[in-house]
């Protein structure tokens, strides 16, 4: 293809055609400052609106500004980025979309982390000439997200992630002009809404508008309480991504520094999902060999594909949009749950701790867990199973809040027995690692015979939607993985319509599962650090000494003195759950009068 | 009806439209008659074009006049709304403004009658690309 | 027959009226009376002939001889000269200024026809209703010539040569636009009519589509048939359920005719047409927001290119084009294109409807040739300004366009010129404003509107305009200063050059040139808090004047929160803590008492 | 938004969903039958949005979002005599705002509302392209020009 040559800046610049004048600036070291526009590469998600108009240059012979992010390069022209005209003109802009935002950086949830605040530090804004009425709405706190529409810039970063990459259609833009804005059907809360508190508008999120429900003051106040043993698990993908938090590069692993630091922080035990993650593997695939083996048999009432539910927005969106499936996921508890469930009864037995004195924190890279905790099935007379789940980011703003130097902390290993897991465990944090992690079990418990080999380099990556055949010992297997739940959607509607079949599914909610959830670390717009974490998740797995969720001596030892088995009516009652139809219409109707 | 087919059948339509036209215009023809229209554009109707074009139906009709009364569109005297044009066989049509009962009932007495004119007459001011043209 | 043999209209438009014409008629009649000849001759007041600087105007009839600023004086002269003698009254004639020789009217009178109708041809010529109508006045010939003699390419070069452009207010070359997206290779194409008209003050869209759909509905079929799309569809207000009721008529019996369908005419054409109904949103103007509306979504515009042309309509091709422009295309067709480019400016082709309104007398439809000026249109086919006021300002363009003045009377008007005085053509609105108009007040109005028709998607238009109006706000309150004005020319600058669409790239319009061309009245306001105009409340003090009161009380008692004190027969007096300024008392007041300042 | 369901009448929830049901269920048809759906009920209450959705496969925040876009649209029920005052510039220079206060003082409403009898619903329009009989004001589909402050009295009388 024919390059096209222009020019930046006086620079010249040799880029393709269709290249945005953005991304051709880039190229040769003009980075042009932007806002609303977002383009995570590797995932295939771009948002690029051309409304908050930021990113605007001078095209010669053009009459107007042209916005950079979504003005394609043309043979020959010249563009400015930096001169009086554009500089005045963005700096008004900016000024114009901080004249209408609240002015409470201080003690604002993203202070540090906000595009808007950065952005406002580089354009060098130290006054606002155009001061006015600002907009107000409603403020909005679900079990897991908080929306502060005053601090909407109306960026539709995350109208675009919940509609076209989620197509959860809980979020649209609403009204029009100055009262324009983002919300859910009929402003009202999002409770009562589609959301499936997936938490990926957070992610994206430039502002203060969107931010996760924090906990992190209950759990010190839980921490100082000497009546109460408080007891924490983290989650796979918060190792690979926390490091980030504390200026590490993407994708450093930081497990033994994690541990020490939540141990500091004075949690009683500190253990790891991982080793619940193993627990799913046991009753996941021993149920998907059950399913597996009846639907072989002929048996008419069994229906593949297995379905994954350990993510809990997942679960949150075919209740909402495929009630008709509820039958075909899963029944397994999600790890988190697992985890609460065990602890709860068979490790507060073991430390003789009374369930209500016992307090379970999670350490999630996800949103829609703090909401899955407050599910009432996950509750013993009213007790939940997992008390608190936090973030990622609030973990780290526990640590910063408790004068612990992240950095120089020592490596530590997790307590016994719920911190011992497996490198099945540990790849549950990507897209394609529940399913691999129940391949590897799957495999010998079916086969009887031994992995070879024990990576499914064919089951990895990052592309939304993958399928590979495995050969199960001449039984060939066709496993589908999906993540985002668009990918999902479509994935579901292929089955309903029979264009494919599959045996075993996994879907992730997130873009490249819990490495890119809700509660992680804030990406700003660059995928590469989703990838970076997905090697780190790959990497704690290979280093790992035992790498197959069956083979866990202390998974072993809770079904020898505990459970019994995978399924048996004690797993059935603590590990498995059943799911709702949220589906039904609101709407009453009110019948003639004779 | 019948569907036009081809060019000419379109064209044989128009001339026998165009001359159905003529004759009703031509003064002392048999099938000549008088012509009322009323604008009624949205315009119009607010300012009472619908009870003027039923008064001119129903009083040619008391009158024992032959007259053919149709609706028409804006005339582009906002200002004189409700307006009608009258147009007498033989003779250009005539537009007159701010048209109520009263007026009606003075333009089919003095004008439609007897040719008479009567106040309130808009001269035309425009050119038009048809060969049709007002003259008062 | 009449028994009148001669008829001497008087004209009794506004302008003329406001010159005595009514005086001139009573002094007619009684001459004629005089003279014993009102049997015989009478006199007719009419309507506005449109020359309204040269009034009175006289028309002797049958003659047809044209006398200008007719006094009452005259009447003698007229009577007894013209009537009685047969001899024309030399010295009112009408002088044309171009051969400075004096029009007696027996030949082509046409100097008063300012106006020529070429998209209104139709309009209040036939009944809407009736398809026989249409096509006795050459309705669909356009496109019958267009299927059987020429290929798109031959007429795409006809609307090129012509040199029509868009009507709606960009003035884009129609012929080309209709070129790209014929060139577009698609399976699909589509051709819309853009009828959302949305303009305040501008209504000749409507009027067309009211008074004349068939129009509309031939030149769409040309259009489909020069771009290679089947299927057209017309996006109209829902506020206009006349034009949709006569529109679908209309397209039923195209139908019915074979005019619009399967093999049109036997050419073996497609074409049909479909309604999508806007739903109140001025952005939806904008052609990408209208098709986005048009699919079932909020209207909002988004980045060009891609354009409508090359992705539009379920992302095929589309060429939208509004209805004034459509009207254009049959007479082109027919007449061809010189005729068409031998009308207008060097760059403007062809004429304009302007829908007049305002404070001027003729309120209405004008469609004058390009290049035709406003002092033209305002003050001879508008009759000048209502009530004998002075003239301020037009205002052209809509929310889009700019105040002129005084000054820009004489400049012809077409697409450049008008944006070279700070203005625009936009969809023809021409809104006449005197001395009683706040200009800060309108630029204020103006912003209004964009405020509330912004569709907030991008910053500068979501919140600057916003911002232009509260500076304009607090300016019409008294709490201006005089810094004010550079903010709102560097604000209006800034929404001009960063706004994503149309509506923002010229909102700003009006605040701009009201600061060129009112800056004395700006800053009578932030300077001196006061309102020349006389039109912000906030600026105006109500006081009574003791010499003329008489203690009626009629003040008092009309004050709605009672500011007025007094006893009968005594001077009364405002307390200005208390007075609203809602100016009852100044309107009650038979004695001229209640002053204002 | 008031959190009270409303109930709607089982007839024109049959009428709504034939309505969408002729055009197809295409989300793609959405203005169209919210056009029909508010001629249907008067309004577009929150129930009737989610009919809408369901029957359209489109969320009920798009639909809501789009009712909140277009003027036309709105979740507000009119009152019997629902009066619009033109706000074109030719109604505003001609002296709009003074009926429009005119209204106000008269019904004692703000715009938008409805009287607590439910007789009349006030509200602004745009314009109505009847600039020749400015100012304009509508009461239902009759059509008033040259209006003044003081003709307000009079028309509200006509449907007292």
């Amino acid at each position: 293809m024919n390059k096209i040559k222009i020019t930046i800046d006086n620079k010249p610049i040799e880029v393709d055609p269709g290249t945005s004048l953005l991304k051709a600036a880039d190229t040769v070291g003009i980075k042009i400052p932007t806002l609303c526009y977002l383009h995570l590469e590797d995932l295939n998600i771009e948002n690029k609106p051309g409304g908050c108009r930021i990113c605007v240059v001078e095209v010669a012979g053009r009459r107007n500004l042209a916005p950079a992010c979504a003005t394609q390069c043309l043979d020959g022209m010249i563009v400015r980025t930096n001169t009086m005209r554009v500089l005045n003109a963005r700096k008004t802009v900016m000024e114009l979309i901080l004249s209408d935002h609240p002015f409470d950086c201080l003690i604002c949830a993203k202070s540090g982390q906000c595009d808007l605040q950065k952005l406002a530090q580089d354009l060098g804004i130290r006054e606002i000439h155009y001061k006015g009425e600002q907009s107000h709405y409603k403020e909005d706190r679900s079990p897991s997200i908080i929306r502060d529409m005053d601090k909407c810039i109306l960026c539709r970063r995350c109208e675009m992630m919940c509609n076209d990459f989620q197509t959860v259609g809980a979020l649209s833009g609403i009204n029009r002009g100055f009262m324009a804005v983002v919300a859910t059907a009929f402003e009202q809360d999002l409770v009562k809404s589609p959301c499936t508190y997936c938490g990926q508008c957070v992610a994206v999120c430039p502002t203060g508008a969107l931010t996760e429900v924090d906990h992190t003051n209950q759990i010190i106040r839980l921490l100082a309480n000497p009546k109460k043993t408080v007891i924490v698990q983290t989650a796979p993908a918060v190792r690979a991504a926390l490091g980030e938090e504390f200026g590490l590069e993407p994708g450093t692993l930081v497990t033994g520094k994690l541990v020490s630091a939540l141990k500091q922080l004075g949690f009683d035990y500190v253990f790891d999902t991982d080793f619940a993650a193993d627990l799913t593997i046991m009753e996941e695939g021993t149920e998907l060999l059950k399913r597996l083996t009846n639907y072989l048999n002929g048996d008419k009432e069994e229906s593949l594909p297995i379905l994954t539910s350990c993510c809990p927005a997942w679960v949150n969106f075919f209740e909402e949009y495929f009630p008709e499936l509820n039958d075909i996921p899963s029944t397994a508890r999600s790890p988190q749950q697992m985890f609460g469930a065990i602890a709860k009864t068979y490790f507060a037995d073991k430390i003789g701790v009374d369930r209500k004195d016992l307090v379970v924190v999670s350490i999630m890279p996800c949103l829609a867990k703090k909401y899955e905790c407050q599910r009432d099935e996950f509750k013993v007379d009213g007790n939940p199973d997992v008390d608190f789940s936090l973030s990622t980011r609030e973990l780290a703003a526990l640590i910063k809040q408790a004068n612990i130097d992240f950095l120089t902390l020592p490596d530590d290993d997790f307590d016994s027995p719920m911190g011992e897991s497996t490198g099945a465990g540990v790849i549950f944090g990507t897209t394609g690692g529940v399913i691999e992690a129940a391949v590897r079990t799957a495999y010998e418990l079916y086969t009887g015979k031994k992995l070879e080999k024990i990576g499914f380099e064919e089951l990895r990556g990052m592309a939304g939607i993958r399928q590979a055949t495995l050969d199960f010992d001449g039984l060939p297997i066709n496993i589908g993985i999906a993540h985002g739940l668009g990918n999902a959607r479509e994935l579901l509607e292929s089955i309903k319509a029979g264009t494919c079949s599959f045996h075993a599914i996994e879907i992730m909610a997130c873009p490249g599962g819990c490495i890119g959830g809700g509660g992680q670390p804030l990406h700003h717009g660059n995928s590469q650090v989703i990838v970076a974490r997905q090697k780190a998740i790959y990497q704690e797995d290979a280093s790992k000494p035992i790498r197959k969720s069956h083979e866990n001596p202390y998974i072993k030892k809770l079904y020898d003195e505990f459970l019994g088995s995978p399924l048996s009516e004690k797993s059935h009652h603590l590990l498995h759950t059943r799911y709702f139809d949220r589906s039904k219409t609101k709407v009453i109707i009110k019948k003639e009068q004779e | 009806m019948n569907k036009v087919k081809t060019p000419d059948d379109l064209k044989k339509l128009r001339e026998d439209l165009q001359g159905k036209i003529k004759l009703r215009e031509s003064g002392g023809h048999p099938e000549s008659i008088v012509q009322v229209r009323v604008a009624m554009a949205t315009c119009g109707i607010a300012s009472g074009a619908k009870e003027v074009m039923t008064f001119f139906m129903e009083e040619l009709e008391k009158r024992g006049i032959d007259a053919m009364v149709t609706q028409t569109g804006c005339m582009s005297y906002c200002y004189a709304e409700p307006t009608v044009e009258v147009t007498l066989p033989g003779k250009s049509p005539l537009v007159f403004g701010f048209v109520n009962n009263r007026k009606a009932d003075e333009i089919i007495e003095k004008y439609i009658k007897n040719g008479e004119l009567v106040d309130g007459i808009i001269p035309v001011t425009y050119h038009t690309i048809t060969e049709k043209q007002q003259e008062v | 027959m009449s028994k009148y043999k001669m008829n001497i209209l008087v004209c009794g438009g506004t302008g003329c009226k406001s010159s005595a014409s009514d005086l001139l008629a009573a002094a007619l009649r009684t001459e004629l009376a005089e003279r014993g000849l009102s049997g015989e001759v009478q006199v007719v007041v009419t309507g506005c002939f449109g020359f309204c600087e040269q009034g009175p105007v006289v028309n002797v009839l049958p003659d047809n001889t044209f006398y200008i600023k007719v006094k009452p004086e005259d009447a003698v002269t007229i009577v007894s000269e013209h009537i009685i003698k047969g001899r024309k009254v030399q010295n009112l004639l009408y002088t044309d200024p171009a051969t400075q020789t004096k029009v007696d009217g027996s030949g082509a009178i046409d100097f008063n026809k300012k106006q020529l109708r070429i998209a209104l041809r139709n309009c209040g010529f036939i009944d809407p209703e009736k398809i026989e109508e249409a096509i006795a006045r050459d309705g669909y010939a356009a496109l019958a010539r267009v299927l059987t003699e020429s290929s798109p390419e031959e007429v795409i070069g006809i609307i090129k040569k012509s040199g029509l452009r868009g009507r709606g207010g960009g003035g884009f070359s129609t012929g080309l636009k209709w070129e790209i997206t014929s060139t577009v290779e698609a399976d699909q194409k589509y051709v819309v009519c853009n009828a959302d008209e949305g303009d305040p003050g501008a209504f000749m869209d409507r009027s067309i589509l009211e008074g004349d759909p068939h129009t509309v509905i031939e030149a769409m079929a040309i259009n489909g048939y020069c771009t290679g799309a089947d299927k057209g569809l017309v996006y109209i207000r829902a506020e206009y359920p006349l034009a949709i009721e006569r529109l679908k008529t209309a397209i039923n019996q195209a139908r019915e005719y074979g005019l619009l369908g399967k093999d049109i005419l036997g050419s073996g054409f497609n074409f049909d047409i479909e309604l999508r109904y806007g739903a109140g949103a001025f952005v939806c103007g904008e052609e990408t927001a209208l098709i986005h509306s048009m699919e079932g979504n909020r209207g909002e515009p988004t980045f060009k290119p891609p354009f409508p042309s090359e992705e539009g309509y379920l992302g095929k091709p589309t060429n939208v084009n509004n209805v004034e422009t459509y009207a254009n295309i049959p007479p082109i067709i027919l007449k061809g294109a010189d005729w068409f480019s031998s009308i207008g400016t060097e760059k403007s082709k062809g004429t304009k409807v302007f829908a007049l309104a305002g404070k001027v007398n003729n309120v209405g439809l004008v469609e004058v040739p390009m290049g035709t000026t406003l002092r033209e249109v305002i003050f001879e086919i508008g009759g000048g300004i209502k009530d004998g006021k002075k003239f301020k300002s037009v205002q052209t363009g809509g929310p889009s366009g700019g105040c002129l003045t005084e000054k820009h009377l004489d400049i012809p008007i077409d697409y450049d010129n008008l944006i070279a005085s700070g203005s625009m053509m936009g969809s023809g609105g021409m809104i006449v404003m005197d001395e009683d108009d706040c200009m800060v007040s309108v630029a204020k109005y103006y912003l209004d509107f964009t405020v509330e028709e912004s569709c907030g998607k991008c910053s500068p238009c979501r919140i600057g305009n916003k911002r232009l109006h509260e500076i304009l706000d607090e300016i019409t309150k008294g709490n201006g200063k005089p810094d004010d004005l550079d903010r709102l020319r560097n604000l209006s600058e800034v929404i001009k050059d960063t706004s994503l669409c149309g509506l923002g790239q010229s909102s700003p319009n009006p605040v701009l040139s009201t600061l060129e061309h009112f800056h004395d009245e700006y800053m009578a306001h932030v300077v001196d808090f006061k309102c020349p105009a006389g039109q912000c409340r906030d600026l105006m003090i109500y006081t009574i004047d003791a010499a003329n009161c008489v203690g009626c009380t009629a003040c008092a008692r009309v004050c709605p929160v009672g500011a007025i004190a007094g006893e009968r027969k005594e001077v009364h007096s405002i307390d200005q803590t208390i007075c609203i300024k809602c100016g009852a008392c100044l309107e009650k007041c038979k004695f001229n008492a209640v002053l204002v300042s | 938004m008031s959190s009270i369901k409303i109930e709607l009448h089982e007839n024109q929830v049959k009428e709504l969903v034939e309505v969408c049901r002729s055009f197809n269920n295409e989300a793609g048809e959405l203005i169209n039958v919210l056009h029909k759906a508010q001629g249907i009920f008067g309004y577009l209450p929150a129930e009737v949005q989610e009919i809408v959705a369901r029957e359209l496969k489109v969320s009920v925040a798009k639909v809501y979002g789009v009712v909140t876009f277009y003027s036309f649209f709105t979740m507000v029920p009119k009152g019997q005599h629902p009066i619009s005052i033109c706000m074109g510039t030719a109604c505003y220079v001609r002296g709009a705002e003074k009926v429009l206060d005119e209204f106000k003082r008269k019904l004692k409403v703000p715009v938008g509302e409805t009287t607590p009898d439910g007789k009349f619903s006030l509200n602004c329009l745009r314009c109505v392209g009847a600039c020749g009989l400015a100012p304009v004001v509508m009461v239902g589909d009759k059509t008033y020009g040259r209006v003044s402050p003081d003709g307000v009295k009079e028309i509200l009388a006509e449907y007292a």
